[in-house]
C-alpha cells in the first residue's frame, strides 16, 4: 500500500530548474534542457527558470556555425509542445545585461527577485547544474 | 511550509552565486556554506559585509571540515555563523523542505 | 527519510564528488536511506573503473563502488552524457548502471529530499 | 618587447577573470574576448564600463564567431573593439610576445 | 612560426576544446606549424576513443585524432592527470600518446607561442 | 645549426606559472603544483604568482583530514630545494581577503599589482589552469 501511495499518480511535486549559465562556453544550458524535455513527460507541475547569465540562453538570433557548435536555442520552442509552459525569467538580470523580453526566443514571464523568490519557495525539488 | 536550504559551495571572491542567492533566497531561509564557499564566512575578508548585513534575514551555518581543510580554523569568523560537521549538514537538509544549490 | 543526491562534476577535478561521498556516509550513518545517486553532466566520469589516482590520493570510483555496493545503493550514470563523453559498460565499475534521466527525475519524486552537488 | 596579449574567456557576470587582468596587464597590451568573455564586450550590459574606460590603456578585440554564437550580432559593441575572426586570433598570437590566459 | 596548445578541460563540457580546435586549423591555415597539443587536466578526455556524441553533434576525439594523423602534430596526454581520471592506452584515440608533464614544460621551449585553453 | 640553437642548454626562457585558484574546491592548484616541480627539472627561469583565491593555496594551518582529500599545502616548501626561487603573492589579493604573508606556509616575495605586472610583462610563456 505504501508504495502505491508513492509512486502512484496522485504525487505530484513542484520541480523547479534554474539555469544560471550562458550557453557555448559550457554544456550545463544544453544538458539541463535535455534534463527538461525527459521531465516533461512525467505528470509533474515544472517550472524553468532563467536567471544570471542563464538569461543569454534565450537570447535571440544566435548562429553557431562559427564554432562548430549545435545551436540549441531553437528548442526552447519545443517546451511548449512538451507542455512546460512556466518559464520565469528573473527582470533584474535582463536589466543589467540590456535586455528586454522581446530578445528572447520565446515568450515568457518577467518576474522581479522578489516574486521569483516566492515561487521558489513554493518548489518540492530544485535542480540546478 | 518550512524555509528553504540553500547551499553556496563557491568563492564569493570569484563568482557570484553568494550574491545571487542573497538577491532571491526567501527571508527566513538557511544558507550553508560548503567547499570554496567557506571563504565567504571570514570575518575579515572584504566580502564580510555581504553576510554581516543579512544576520536578520538569514540563518547562516559552513561547513567545519572544509574550514579546517583551507587553513581557517584559527580564523575569525562573521559572528553569528554556526559551524556543522557532516552530520549537521545532512540534519540540516532533513529540517528543510527542499535544498538549492547555488552552482 | 529518504535521500537522492545529483553528482554534476566528475572525480578530481572539482570537490563535488567528495563533498557527495561524505555527505552520502553522513546520511547513512543518520539512519536515513539513499534512495539513489544519479551522475550527470561530467559526473558520469566517477563511474570509470580506469580511474587509478596515486595511491596516496583517495579513489572516489572505488569508494562509491563500494557504498553502493555494501549498501545496495543504487547509482545511475546518464546514459546520453556518458556516451558522448565515452563512458560505456565496457569500462564501468561494479555498483553502477546506465540508465536514461528520467532516473533522475523519478530520484526528485520518490526521495523526500534531493542534494545536489556540481561545480 | 612586443606587448602581451591577454585572452579572455569568462563572463564578466560570472567571474573576476576580467577584472584581475585589467589590473595587472601593463598599459599597452592587447586584450581578446572569446567564449563567454565576448558578453564583456556588450556596449549596453552593466559591465560595459569596466572596458569602454580603458580603452586608452589597451586594445580591445573580440572573437567574432563567438559574438555570433551567442546572438550578438546584432547587438551594439563598446566602441572601439575590433572583431576578429579564428585568422584574426592566430594573427594576434603571433605578433604578440607571449599570450596569457586568465582562466 | 611554431605554436603550442595547452588543453586544460575535456570535450563538451567547456568550450576549450572547441575554440582550441579552430585556433589549431586557424594555425595550419596561416601557414604556421604546430609543435604540440599538450592535455592536461580533465583535457586528458579529449583522447578517449569510446566518445560517442550524438550523430548530428562534432565529435571532438575523432576531430583531434583526424587533425593530428593528418599533419603529424603531436597530441601528448599527461600521463598523471591521465591515469587519475581512467584514461589508458586501452581507450586512447588514434594519434594520441600518453607521456609525462615535460613535454609541456619542452613545447613552452621549443614553440615560439604557447596559447593556453582552460575554464 | 638551427636546431642545436633552440633546443641547446643556452635556451633560457622565462616561465611564469599563475595560480588564481582556490585550493581543494577544484584540482587545478594541486596539478599547477605538479607541473612547477616537474619544470624545476629544467634549466629554464622560473617564478610562480599566487594572485586572488590562489593565494589561499598558501594559507598555514591546512588540515584536510575531514575532507579526505591530500593536504598538499607541505610540498610548496620543497619549492626552494627544487630551486624555484621566485615566488610572488599579490598584495592586493591579501589585502582583500585579511591575510598577510605571515600567514602563508613560505617565504614569499609580496608585490603590488603595479609591480606584479611588469615581471609578468618580461615573461616568454604564462601557463595558467
Amino acid at each position: 500500500m505504501e508504495e502505491y501511495d508513492e509512486s502512484g499518480p496522485e504525487v505530484v511535486k513542484r520541480f523547479m530548474y534554474v539555469n544560471r549559465r550562458a550557453p557555448y562556453g559550457t554544456i550545463y544550458a544544453l544538458e539541463c534542457l535535455e534534463v527538461v524535455l525527459v521531465a516533461a513527460a512525467f505528470d509533474q507541475d515544472i517550472s524553468v527558470v532563467f536567471m544570471d547569465d542563464g538569461v543569454y540562453q534565450l537570447k535571440k538570433n544566435q548562429d553557431t556555425t562559427g564554432i562548430g557548435m549545435k545551436n540549441f536555442s531553437k528548442t526552447f520552442g519545443a517546451l511548449e509542445d512538451y507542455g512546460v509552459e512556466k518559464i520565469y525569467v528573473e527582470k533584474e538580470s535582463l536589466d543589467a545585461r540590456g535586455l528586454s523580453a522581446g530578445d528572447l526566443v520565446i515568450p515568457v514571464e518577467v518576474l522581479a527577485a522578489v516574486d521569483l523568490s516566492e515561487i521558489m519557495a513554493r518548489q518540492d525539488v530544485v535542480i540546478s547544474s | 511550509m518550512s524555509p528553504m536550504l540553500h547551499l553556496i559551495n563557491k568563492s564569493p571572491f570569484e563568482r557570484t552565486a553568494l550574491d545571487s542567492c542573497l538577491r532571491l533566497a526567501k527571508p527566513g531561509s538557511s544558507i550553508l556554506l560548503i567547499e570554496d564557499g567557506v571563504y565567504a564566512a571570514l570575518g575579515k575578508a572584504a566580502h564580510a559585509g555581504k553576510i554581516a548585513g543579512r544576520m536578520e534575514d538569514f540563518s547562516f551555518y559552513v561547513l567545519g571540515p572544509d574550514v579546517a581543510a583551507r587553513g581557517l580554523s584559527d580564523a575569525a569568523l562573521i559572528e553569528g555563523i554556526a559551524v556543522v560537521d557532516y552530520a549537521g549538514f545532512v540534519d540540516l537538509v532533513a529540517e528543510h523542505h527542499v535544498t538549492q544549490s547555488w552552482l | 527519510m529518504k535521500f537522492g543526491i545529483l553528482i554534476n562534476e566528475g572525480p578530481f577535478t572539482h570537490q563535488a564528488s567528495d563533498s557527495a561521498y561524505r555527505f552520502a556516509e553522513a546520511v547513512l550513518a543518520r539512519g536515513h536511506e539513499i534512495y539513489r545517486v544519479f551522475f550527470y553532466h561530467d559526473g558520469v566520469y566517477n563511474s570509470n573503473r580506469l580511474s587509478q589516482p596515486q595511491t596516496d590520493d583517495r579513489n572516489l570510483v572505488a569508494l562509491w563502488s563500494k557504498l553502493g555496493t555494501e549498501h545496495g545503493i543504487d547509482l545511475v550514470v546518464c546514459v546520453g552524457a556518458a556516451l558522448r563523453r565515452g563512458v560505456k559498460d565496457e569500462v564501468l565499475a561494479e555498483g553502477f548502471r546506465i540508465s536514461g534521466l528520467g532516473q533522475l527525475v523519478e530520484a526528485g519524486i520518490q526521495a523526500d529530499r534531493l542534494v545536489v552537488f556540481g561545480d
